[in-house]
C-alpha cells in the first residue's frame, strides 16, 4: 500500500516537473497578471468620434457658456467658452460636472403623475372663492414663468408666487463694494464677469468667517455673526458706537469704512437678500398676446390658509423660500405637488413629488444673472436625452390651465427678434444670425442693449433678517458657505467636499471644536440641525476656522430650505 | 541612454501657480477627476479619496483677527531631479519622460507596494483603496482617452498626458513631424475660473517662483508665486506649534 | 521477463511526466480561448474589388486625425440597402443589419487593452507604415475567422500573436523612438 | 488511540515528548488563532485593503514594521550559521537546527504578509521580470526569495533525519548529500541576508523625501544599511537564546549546555555594543548636517507627541546599551535569568528601531501645512499579524517535537536515570490513554 502510495507521490512529481515544459503555466502567469488589469467591474470608456457641442449652464441663473466634449454624441466633459462677453471662459466648480446629474444616484426616477393631476383638477373644481391655486416658482424670469402667470391667469383664482426678478447690479460702475457674507468670488454673479470687474473694485467683506471670498477680499472685517444690520446703519450715518459693540470691530475701523463708501463711490452694498442700489433692468421681450398674465405676488403678501393647490417648481436650483414660511398659507386640505429632480427639499412636504428633467436634458431659458445690468436671452444646453417617465412642470401646468405652452420658447424668440433690440453672441458661428432660434440652440446668448439711463432703484437692502430672540434654544448663527449652484451636485463633488474637506456638502455643516464639544460632536458625527423653519440631518465637520457661535452651511436644497431664513439655529447630536 | 534616440525637441513641461489668486473654489480639482476618470471615493474621509490636484487650505498660524488664510492647490510636482518616487520603485512603473519631462506613472505595471507614496515628500501619489465605482449609468461620461484603474494601486498626475497623446495626433493629421513639441492644457488649467494655474513649456518661457521643499533638492516644475511673505514660507519645513500638534481643520482641510 | 527495480521503480514518474506533456501541448492551448463567430461572414476581397481598393476606403481617418476603425452600418448600407448579389449571406445581413438599422456587434481582432494608446495616424502617415506590417493580409481574406478570447485574460488571440508589448518596444526600439511608457499607455 | 501511537513513533528516537493530548491542548488555541488570522487576510485580498486602516499618508503601516522586525529577528539563522560553518565555532552546532526553523518561519511568515499587503499580488512577479536595480526594494524582494529557499534546503535535512522518513532508503541518500551542501548554503545565506537586512535598512535611507529617515551613505547604501546588518546580526543570537530558554521553560527539559546560551549572550553583547556605537555616530552626523542640510531641524520631529526624544533614548540606550552591558558583564551573563531578560530588551530594542523607521518616519509631517497622523491598525491587520505568530508558534512547535532541533537533548536527558527503548514505549502508550 506505501509502495502505490510512493506511486502516486513519482506520478505527481513526474506531472509537476514536465507541465514545466509546458506553455501551461507560464502562460497561465501572465494571464493571471493581464487578467490584474483587465479587471472585472473596471468600466470600459465608450469610443467613438469626439464631437464639440455649444450650451449653457442651466445650475444658477449666471448660466455660463459652455462647451461639451462629446464623444460619440454623449458630452465627457465640459468647459467655459473663452470668447463670451459674460462668462468669459469661467465654470464653477458646480458647472464643470453638471453634465453627470442625470445620473445622480438620489435623482427621481417616476412618480404618481395620474394622481397628482387629478388630486388637483378635483381640488380646483372645488376651489372656494377666498382660495387659492398658486405656482410657487424657485426660478423666476423665464419663459416657463410667463407660462405659469399665463396658465395661472386662466386659472379660477390663480396664483404667481415668485421673488422679483428683473432687478440687477451695476457691478462695472462702482469703485467700492461692501458685501455682507455674500460670496461674491465664488458663485455669487457670473464668475468670469465678476472676475473680470475684479480690478475695477475694492472689495470689502463683513463676514464672521473668513470665506473664499474674504480670503480674496481687499479687506475682511471679521464681524460678529446677525450684526450685519448694524454694520449697515453705522455706514448709513447711525451711531458707531452702538455698531463697534455689535459688530466686535473698532469705531475707526468703521468709520473709515463709512468714509471710504462715501469718498470712494459710486459704491455698493451686497446682501444674501438684495442689493443697494441696484437698477431695474427691463426684460427681454415677450409676444403681445401673453401680457394678460397675473403678476407676480410675494409670499408675505399671501392670507394665511388661503392656499388649496400648490404647484411648486424646483427642477432647477433657485431660491428657497422657508418651508415654515409657506406653511401657514396653506388650507389644511392643501394639496402641494413638487415637480423636482430629487425626494429632497420640498420633497419631503409635498403630498405629490413628480420626476422632472434636469440640466442638461431639458430645453428651458436661463434668466439674466444679478450681475448683469443688460437683459440676456440663453437656452440651457439640452445634451442628452431625459429618461422615460420625466414630467415638464410647463406642460403640466399649461395642461390643468389649458393653455397650449409648447412653443413659448419659440414664440418668445420671435418676439425677440421682432423687437430689434439686441446684439448676439454665437460661439459656434454655425447658424446665421438671421435664424436666432437656431443659433440659440446651438447655444447663442442674445444681450439686450443698456438701456440709455436705467432707473435706479435705490432700495433699502432687505436688512438681514432680525435675529431670532430665542437664542438660547438657538445657540448658533447660520452663515452659508456655498453658492446656490450646490442644490444640485455631481457625485464627483465629492473629490472637494468628503476627499479634501475644502468644501460642504450638500448635508456639511462645520462648526468650531468649542461648539463641537459643547454638544457632543466629533468630526465626521452626524447631527440634527434645527431652525425655527424645521430640522434636517447633516454631517459635522470640526473647523476652527468657523469663529464659535457660528455654523457655517452647506448649499444643499434641505440645508436650504431649513436654513434659508433662519440668522439661527442648533445642532443635536443624534 | 536618449543619444540613441530620434533627435527629438523635448519640453519640459511645467506650472506656475499664483495662490494670491486662488480662491479655493475646487473647480481644478473637479475638472482633473472629469478628465481622467478618477471614480468618487465617498467613504474614507480625506485620507482615502482620490484627488491627483488637492487644494489645501493654509493659513499665517495666527489666532482670532489676525487670522489670515491661503488656497495652495497641491498636485504631482514632477520632480526634475531624480524624482524620489521614480527610483524606488521596485518594478519601474514610474518613470520621468525625457520628451516632456513628465513623470509618469503606469497603474498596469504598479503592484500597489505604495514604496512611492512614502517617498513622496509632497503627498501627491493616491492609492486606490476601493475597487473603481459610478453610479449607475455615469460611466456613459467616463473620458474614453483614459483608462480607468483598478484597485490596489496607485496613481497621480500625469499632467493630462492624454491631452499630449490627443495634440501629437493633431499635429499629425496636420502633417507637422513628431519631433517639435506639441502645446496643450491640462483640465485643471483650462478649468481655472481666475488663472491661477498656468501651464508651460519650460524650455521656451522662464518662470520666477518658489517651489516646495526647495532643500530637498528635488527640482520641482510646478512654481508658486505670491506677493505675502507668511505664504512664501508655507514652502518650507513644518513649524509645529507649542503644543506639537496642528490645529484641527487647517490641517485635516490639508 | 521482469524489468530491474531501477527501471520499474522509474516508472511511473516518467508516465506523469509524458501526461503532462501531452496535455500542456494540446490539450491546453485549445482550452484557454473561447471561439466567438462574427456577426457576419465578411468578404474583405470581394469588397477590396468591388468597393474600394485601399484600406482607409472603408477604415478612414477623422479630421482630428483619429482613427475610425471598422466602419459603421451606414457605410454598408450606402451599397446593401438592397442585396447587390444573391448569396444568403448577404440576404441575412441585410435582414439582421441593414433593414432594423442595427449595427453589426464586429469583434476587432486587433483590440488592444483599454490602458494601450495606440495613434493609427503616426504610424501610417508619418512613419509611412503598411497595415499588414501589424495586421497581417487581411484585406485579401474571403471570410472572417473566428475571434479567439482568452479565457483568463479576456483578450483577442491576435494580440499575444503579433500585437504584444514587447513587439510595439521591439519595433520603437529600431527606430528610435522608445522614450517611455507614456509612449503607449494612456 | 492507535493515531496516537503513530504520533510518538514520529519522535526522533531517544527524545521524551509530552502526551499526544497535552500536545493538542498546547497546539489547539494557536490554530484557532491561525485560522481567524487566515479569515481577515483573506477579507484583504478578496475585498482590497480598504480593510486596513492605512491610507494614502499611512500608506505603509502595521505590516511592514512586522516584516522588518521579524525578519530581523530571523536573522539568527544566518548569523549562527555563519558563525558555526564559516568562523568554525563548534559549539553553537548546538542551537543551530532551532535557528533554522526560526529563520525559515520569520522570513515565510514576512514573504505571506507582503503578498497581503501588496494591492496586486498578481503581478508580483513583475518585479522579477522587470526589476528596477535603484530600488531597494527590488534588492530586498530578490535576497529574500533566494534566501527563503536557502532555508527551505537547510530546513530539508532537519526534517529528512525524521524517525519515519529515514525509513526511506532513498530519502537517507539525498539527506546524506545535502550534507555535504551545508558548508556552501552557509555562505549563500550569509551573503544573501548581509544583503537583504541591508537593503531593508537602506528602504528607508534612501527617501530623501523624508528626512527624518534620510541617511548620507557610503558609495550607493545609505549608513542605515549598514546599521540593520549589524543590528540584525546582534539581534539574532539574542532571539535564539530567547527562543532556546523559553522552549526549555514551556517543555520543562534542558535542552543546550548553559555555556552555549553564555556564549551567544556574549556574541550578541559584542555585537549589539558595535551597533550602539555605530548609530550613536550615524544619529548624531544626522543631527547636526543631514537633516539641517535639508530644511528640517532634527528636534522638531520630536517635538510631535507622543513621539519625545525619549524614543531615541529608549531606542539607543536602554534598549541597546543597557542589554549589552549585562551581556558582558561575566557575573550577570552566568544567570541564566539576566540572559534572558537581556535577550528580551535587545529583541524590543530592534523592534523599537524598525517602528521608529517604518511608522514614526510616515506620521511625520514634511510640508509645512501638513499634519502629524495617528493611524491605529484595523482587526484585519492586527489578525493578519496574528497570523503569522500562531503559524510561527505551530511550525516550530511541531518541529520541536518530530524533529531533533537540539542535538545535545540527547546527552542532557541522560543525566536523567538510565530507561530501555522497552518501558520508554510503554510509558508513551500509557501516556496515550
Amino acid at each position: 500500500m506505501t509502495t502505490t502510495r510512493r506511486n502516486l507521490f513519482k506520478l505527481a512529481g513526474g506531472a509537476a516537473a514536465g507541465s514545466l515544459l509546458t506553455p501551461a503555466p507560464w502562460r497561465l502567469i501572465t494571464d493571471t497578471a493581464l487578467l490584474s488589469e483587465n479587471w472585472p467591474g473596471v468600466p470600459r470608456p465608450k469610443r467613438g468620434e469626439v464631437s464639440y457641442r455649444f450650451g449653457n449652464c442651466a445650475l444658477c441663473t449666471a448660466g455660463c457658456a459652455v462647451r461639451a466634449r462629446c464623444v460619440a454624441g454623449q458630452p465627457v466633459a465640459l468647459a467655459g467658452v473663452e470668447a463670451h462677453p459674460l462668462s468669459r471662459g469661467a465654470l464653477c466648480t458646480y458647472g464643470i460636472a453638471g453634465h453627470h446629474l442625470p445620473y445622480h444616484p438620489a435623482r427621481l426616477r417616476q412618480g404618481p403623475v395620474a394622481e397628482a393631476s387629478a388630486a388637483v383638477q378635483s381640488a380646483i373644481r372645488t376651489l372656494r372663492p377666498n382660495e387659492h391655486c398658486a405656482v410657487l416658482d424657485l426660478r423666476p424670469g423665464r419663459t416657463a414663468s410667463w407660462t405659469y402667470r399665463r396658465a395661472m391667469a386662466s386659472v379660477r383664482n390663480g396664483m404667481y408666487l415668485a421673488s422679483e426678478s428683473n432687478t440687477a447690479v451695476d457691478l462695472a460702475s462702482a469703485k467700492t463694494v461692501l458685501s455682507l457674507g455674500v460670496p461674491v468670488l465664488d458663485g455669487w454673479g457670473t464668475p468670469g464677469n465678476v472676475w473680470a470687474l475684479r480690478g475695477g473694485f475694492h472689495l470689502i467683506q463683513a463676514e464672521p468667517v473668513e470665506s473664499r471670498t474674504a480670503v480674496m477680499a481687499d479687506l475682511w472685517l471679521p464681524i460678529r455673526a446677525g450684526s450685519e444690520a448694524a454694520l449697515l446703519d453705522a455706514v448709513r450715518g447711525g451711531s458707531a458706537s452702538d455698531a463697534a459693540a455689535q459688530t466686535g470691530l473698532s469705531e475707526q475701523q468703521i468709520a473709515s469704512l463709512a468714509r471710504e463708501l462715501r469718498e470712494n463711490g459710486p459704491s455698493l452694498v451686497l446682501d444674501r437678500n438684495g442689493a443697494s442700489p441696484m437698477i431695474a433692468r427691463r426684460e427681454a421681450p415677450v409676444p403681445e398676446e401673453w401680457k394678460k398674465a397675473v403678476p407676480a405676488t410675494q409670499l408675505a403678501s399671501v392670507s394665511e390658509e388661503s392656499i388649496r393647490v400648490l404647484l411648486i417648481d424646483e427642477s432647477m436650483p433657485g431660491e428657497y423660500l422657508p418651508w415654515s414660511a409657506i406653511q401657514p398659507k396653506l388650507t389644511s386640505d392643501c394639496v402641494v405637488v413638487s415637480f423636482a429632480w430629487s425626494k429632497e427639499g420640498y420633497g419631503r412636504q409635498a403630498r405629490f413629488t413628480l420626476p422632472a428633467a434636469v440640466y442638461p436634458e431639458v430645453v428651458d431659458d436661463i434668466p439674466p444673472a444679478i450681475d448683469s445690468p443688460a437683459a440676456m436671452f440663453r437656452l440651457a444646453a439640452a445634451l442628452v436625452a431625459p429618461p422615460e417617465g420625466m414630467v415638464s412642470p410647463t406642460g403640466f401646468i399649461a395642461g390643468l390651465a389649458g393653455i397650449d405652452a409648447k412653443n413659448a420658447l419659440q414664440e418668445r424668440v420671435a418676439a425677440i427678434q421682432k423687437s430689434g433690440r439686441g446684439s448676439m453672441f454665437d460661439p459656434s458661428g454655425a447658424a446665421k444670425p438671421a435664424d436666432l432660434w437656431k443659433a440659440l440652440q446651438a447655444g447663442a446668448t442674445w444681450i439686450d442693449d443698456r438701456e440709455p439711463r436705467a432707473s435706479v432703484i435705490s432700495t433699502q437692502i432687505a436688512s438681514p433678517l432680525a435675529d431670532d430672540k430665542n437664542r438660547s434654544s438657538a445657540p448658533l448663527a447660520i452663515a452659508f458657505s456655498e453658492p446656490r449652484a450646490a442644490a444640485l451636485v455631481s457625485p464627483l463633488m465629492s473629490k472637494v467636499t468628503n476627499e479634501s474637506g475644502l468644501r460642504l456638502g450638500t448635508h456639511g455643516v462645520a462648526i468650531h471644536p468649542s461648539d463641537a464639544r459643547g454638544a457632543g460632536l466629533a468630526e465626521g458625527s452626524r447631527a440634527r440641525l434645527e431652525t425655527a423653519s424645521g430640522f434636517v440631518t447633516v454631517d459635522i465637520s470640526v473647523d476652527d476656522t468657523v469663529p464659535p457661535g457660528v455654523i457655517q452651511v452647506g448649499g444643499g436644497p434641505d440645508l436650504q430650505n431649513v436654513c434659508g431664513a433662519n440668522r439661527r439655529g442648533r445642532v443635536v447630536a443624534l | 541612454m536618449t543619444s540613441s534616440k530620434k533627435t527629438i525637441k523635448a519640453a519640459r513641461y511645467g506650472m506656475t501657480i499664483d495662490i494670491d489668486r486662488c480662491n479655493g473654489c475646487g473647480a481644478c480639482m473637479v475638472a482633473c477627476a472629469v478628465e481622467n476618470n478618477i471614480p468618487p471615493v465617498p467613504q474614507g474621509g480625506d485620507r482615502k479619496g482620490l484627488t491627483w490636484i488637492r487644494v489645501y487650505k493654509v493659513d499665517n498660524g495666527a489666532q482670532g483677527a489676525d487670522r489670515r488664510s491661503a488656497f495652495v492647490p497641491m498636485l504631482c510636482q514632477q520632480c526634475g531631479n531624480e524624482a524620489p518616487c521614480a527610483h524606488v520603485c521596485p518594478q519601474n512603473a514610474v518613470e520621468i519622460d525625457p520628451a516632456t519631462g513628465i513623470v509618469g506613472q503606469m497603474p498596469e505595471r504598479c503592484l500597489g507596494c505604495r514604496y512611492c507614496m512614502a517617498a513622496c515628500p509632497y503627498h501627491a501619489r493616491y492609492y486606490n483603496w476601493w475597487d473603481p465605482a459610478w453610479p449607475a449609468g455615469m460611466e456613459r461620461t467616463l473620458n474614453p482617452d483614459v483608462a480607468p484603474r483598478m484597485r490596489g494601486v496607485v496613481e497621480k498626475c500625469n499632467f493630462c498626458h492624454a491631452r499630449w497623446h490627443a495634440a501629437r495626433e493633431q499635429a499629425a493629421a496636420d502633417g507637422k513631424p513628431d519631433t517639435e513639441p506639441v502645446n496643450y492644457v491640462p483640465a485643471c488649467a483650462e478649468a481655472c475660473p481666475t488663472h491661477a494655474i498656468r501651464f508651460v513649456d519650460l524650455n521656451q518661457t522662464s518662470v520666477e517662483g518658489f517651489r516646495m521643499l526647495e532643500k530637498l533638492g528635488t527640482e520641482p516644475k510646478i512654481f508658486y508665486q505670491s506677493k505675502r511673505d507668511w505664504v512664501r514660507q508655507i514652502a518650507e519645513a513644518p513649524r509645529p506649534t507649542a503644543n506639537g500638534s496642528k490645529q484641527g481643520k487647517e490641517a485635516s482641510r490639508g | 521477463m521482469k524489468l530491474p527495480k531501477s527501471i520499474t521503480a522509474i516508472v511511473p514518474f516518467v508516465a506523469g511526466v509524458l501526461l503532462a506533456l501531452a496535455a500542456g501541448w494540446t490539450a491546453f492551448p485549445r482550452a484557454i480561448y473561447r471561439a466567438q463567430r462574427q456577426p457576419v461572414n465578411f468578404s474583405h476581397r470581394v469588397h477590396a474589388d468591388k468597393a474600394g481598393q485601399k484600406c482607409d476606403d472603408c477604415h478612414s481617418f477623422r479630421a482630428d486625425g483619429t482613427f475610425a476603425g471598422v466602419p459603421t452600418l451606414d457605410k454598408c448600407s450606402g451599397c446593401h440597402a438592397v442585396p447587390m448579389g444573391n448569396t444568403a449571406e448577404e440576404k441575412a445581413f441585410i435582414d439582421r443589419y441593414v433593414t432594423p438599422g442595427r449595427e453589426p456587434q464586429w469583434l476587432v481582432y486587433a483590440r488592444q487593452p483599454e490602458n494601450v494608446y495606440f495613434s493609427h495616424i503616426t504610424h501610417v502617415k508619418l512613419a509611412g507604415m503598411k497595415c499588414e506590417t501589424c495586421h497581417g493580409n487581411e484585406g485579401a481574406t474571403d471570410g472572417l475567422r473566428a475571434y479567439q478570447e482568452d479565457r483568463v485574460s479576456g483578450y483577442s488571440r491576435d494580440v499575444f500573436r503579433s500585437m504584444k508589448m514587447d513587439d510595439c518596444v521591439d519595433c520603437h526600439r529600431r527606430q528610435g523612438m522608445d522614450h517611455s511608457c507614456l509612449d503607449c499607455h494612456k | 488511540m492507535v493515531e496516537k501511537i503513530r504520533d510518538q513513533k514520529l519522535i526522533a528516537r531517544g527524545l521524551r515528548r509530552c502526551s499526544t493530548g497535552r500536545f493538542a491542548l498546547w497546539i489547539v488555541p494557536w490554530a484557532v488563532l491561525l485560522v481567524f488570522g487566515l479569515y481577515s487576510a483573506g477579507l484583504c485580498l478578496v475585498k482590497g485593503l480598504n480593510q486596513t486602516n492605512m491610507d494614502n499618508r499611512f500608506a505603509f503601516g502595521l505590516w511592514i514594521f512586522l516584516d522588518l522586525a521579524v525578519i530581523a529577528l530571523g536573522a539568527g539563522a544566518f548569523f549562527t550559521g555563519f558563525l558555526v560553518y564559516i568562523l568554525k565555532i563548534r559549539e553553537l552546532r548546538a542551537v543551530i537546527n532551532s535557528a533554522v526553523v526560526i529563520g525559515l518561519v520569520c522570513y515565510s511568515g514576512a514573504v505571506a504578509v507582503l503578498m497581503v499587503d501588496v494591492g496586486q499580488p498578481l503581478r508580483a512577479w513583475f518585479t522579477f521580470w522587470y526589476p528596477n536595480v535603484h530600488s531597494m526594494l527590488t534588492e530586498v524582494t530578490f535576497c529574500i526569495t533566494c534566501y527563503l529557499t536557502v532555508l527551505a534546503i537547510e530546513y530539508l535535512p532537519i526534517v529528512l533525519k525524521n524517525r519515519r522518513l529515514q525509513d526511506v532508503p532513498s530519502f537517507l541518500v539525498f539527506e546524506f548529500q545535502l550534507h555535504k551542501l551545508t558548508y556552501v548554503l552557509a555562505g549563500v545565506g550569509t551573503f544573501l541576508s548581509f544583503f537583504h537586512q541591508g537593503s531593508l535598512g537602506g528602504l528607508y535611507g534612501v527617501l530623501r523625501g523624508r528626512p527624518f529617515a534620510f541617511r548620507e551613505g557610503i558609495f550607493v547604501w545609505p549608513s542605515t544599511f549598514f546599521l540593520f546588518i549589524v543590528s540584525a546580526a546582534a539581534v539574532g543570537p539574542s532571539f535564539i537564546l530567547l527562543t532556546t530558554w523559553l522552549v526549555e521553560k514551556i517543555s520543562r527539559k534542558r535542552l543546550v549546555k548553559p555555556e552555549v546560551l553564555r556564549l551567544l549572550g556574549r556574541i550578541s553583547g559584542l555585537m549589539l555594543a558595535f551597533y550602539v556605537m555605530l548609530k550613536t555616530v550615524d544619529t548624531l552626523i544626522w543631527i547636526n548636517r543631514t537633516s539641517p542640510e535639508r530644511g528640517f531641524t532634527a528636534f522638531e520631529y520630536y517635538s510631535w507627541r507622543p513621539f519625545g526624544t525619549w524614543i531615541l533614548f529608549a531606542e539607543i540606550v536602554v534598549f541597546g546599551l543597557l542589554p549589552s552591558l549585562i551581556y558582558l558583564t561575566p557575573r550577570l551573563r552566568a544567570r541564566t535569568g539576566w540572559l534572558a531578560a537581556a535577550a528580551a530588551m535587545a529583541c524590543c530594542g530592534v523592534a523599537l528601531n524598525r517602528f521608529v523607521m517604518t511608522v514614526q518616519t510616515l506620521a511625520l509631517p514634511t510640508l509645512s501645512f501638513d499634519r502629524f497622523l495617528s493611524y491605529t491598525p484595523s482587526w484585519q491587520e492586527v489578525g493578519t499579524f496574528l497570523a503569522v505568530v500562531a503559524y510561527g508558534v505551530l511550525v516550530y512547535s511541531f518541529s520541536f517535537r518530530y524533529f531533533r532541533l537540539f542535538p545535545e537533548e540527547r546527552d542532557l536527558q541522560d543525566a536523567a536515570p538510565e530507561r530501555n527503548e522497552a518501558d520508554l514505549d510503554a510509558e508513551l502508550v500509557s501516556a496515550g490513554r
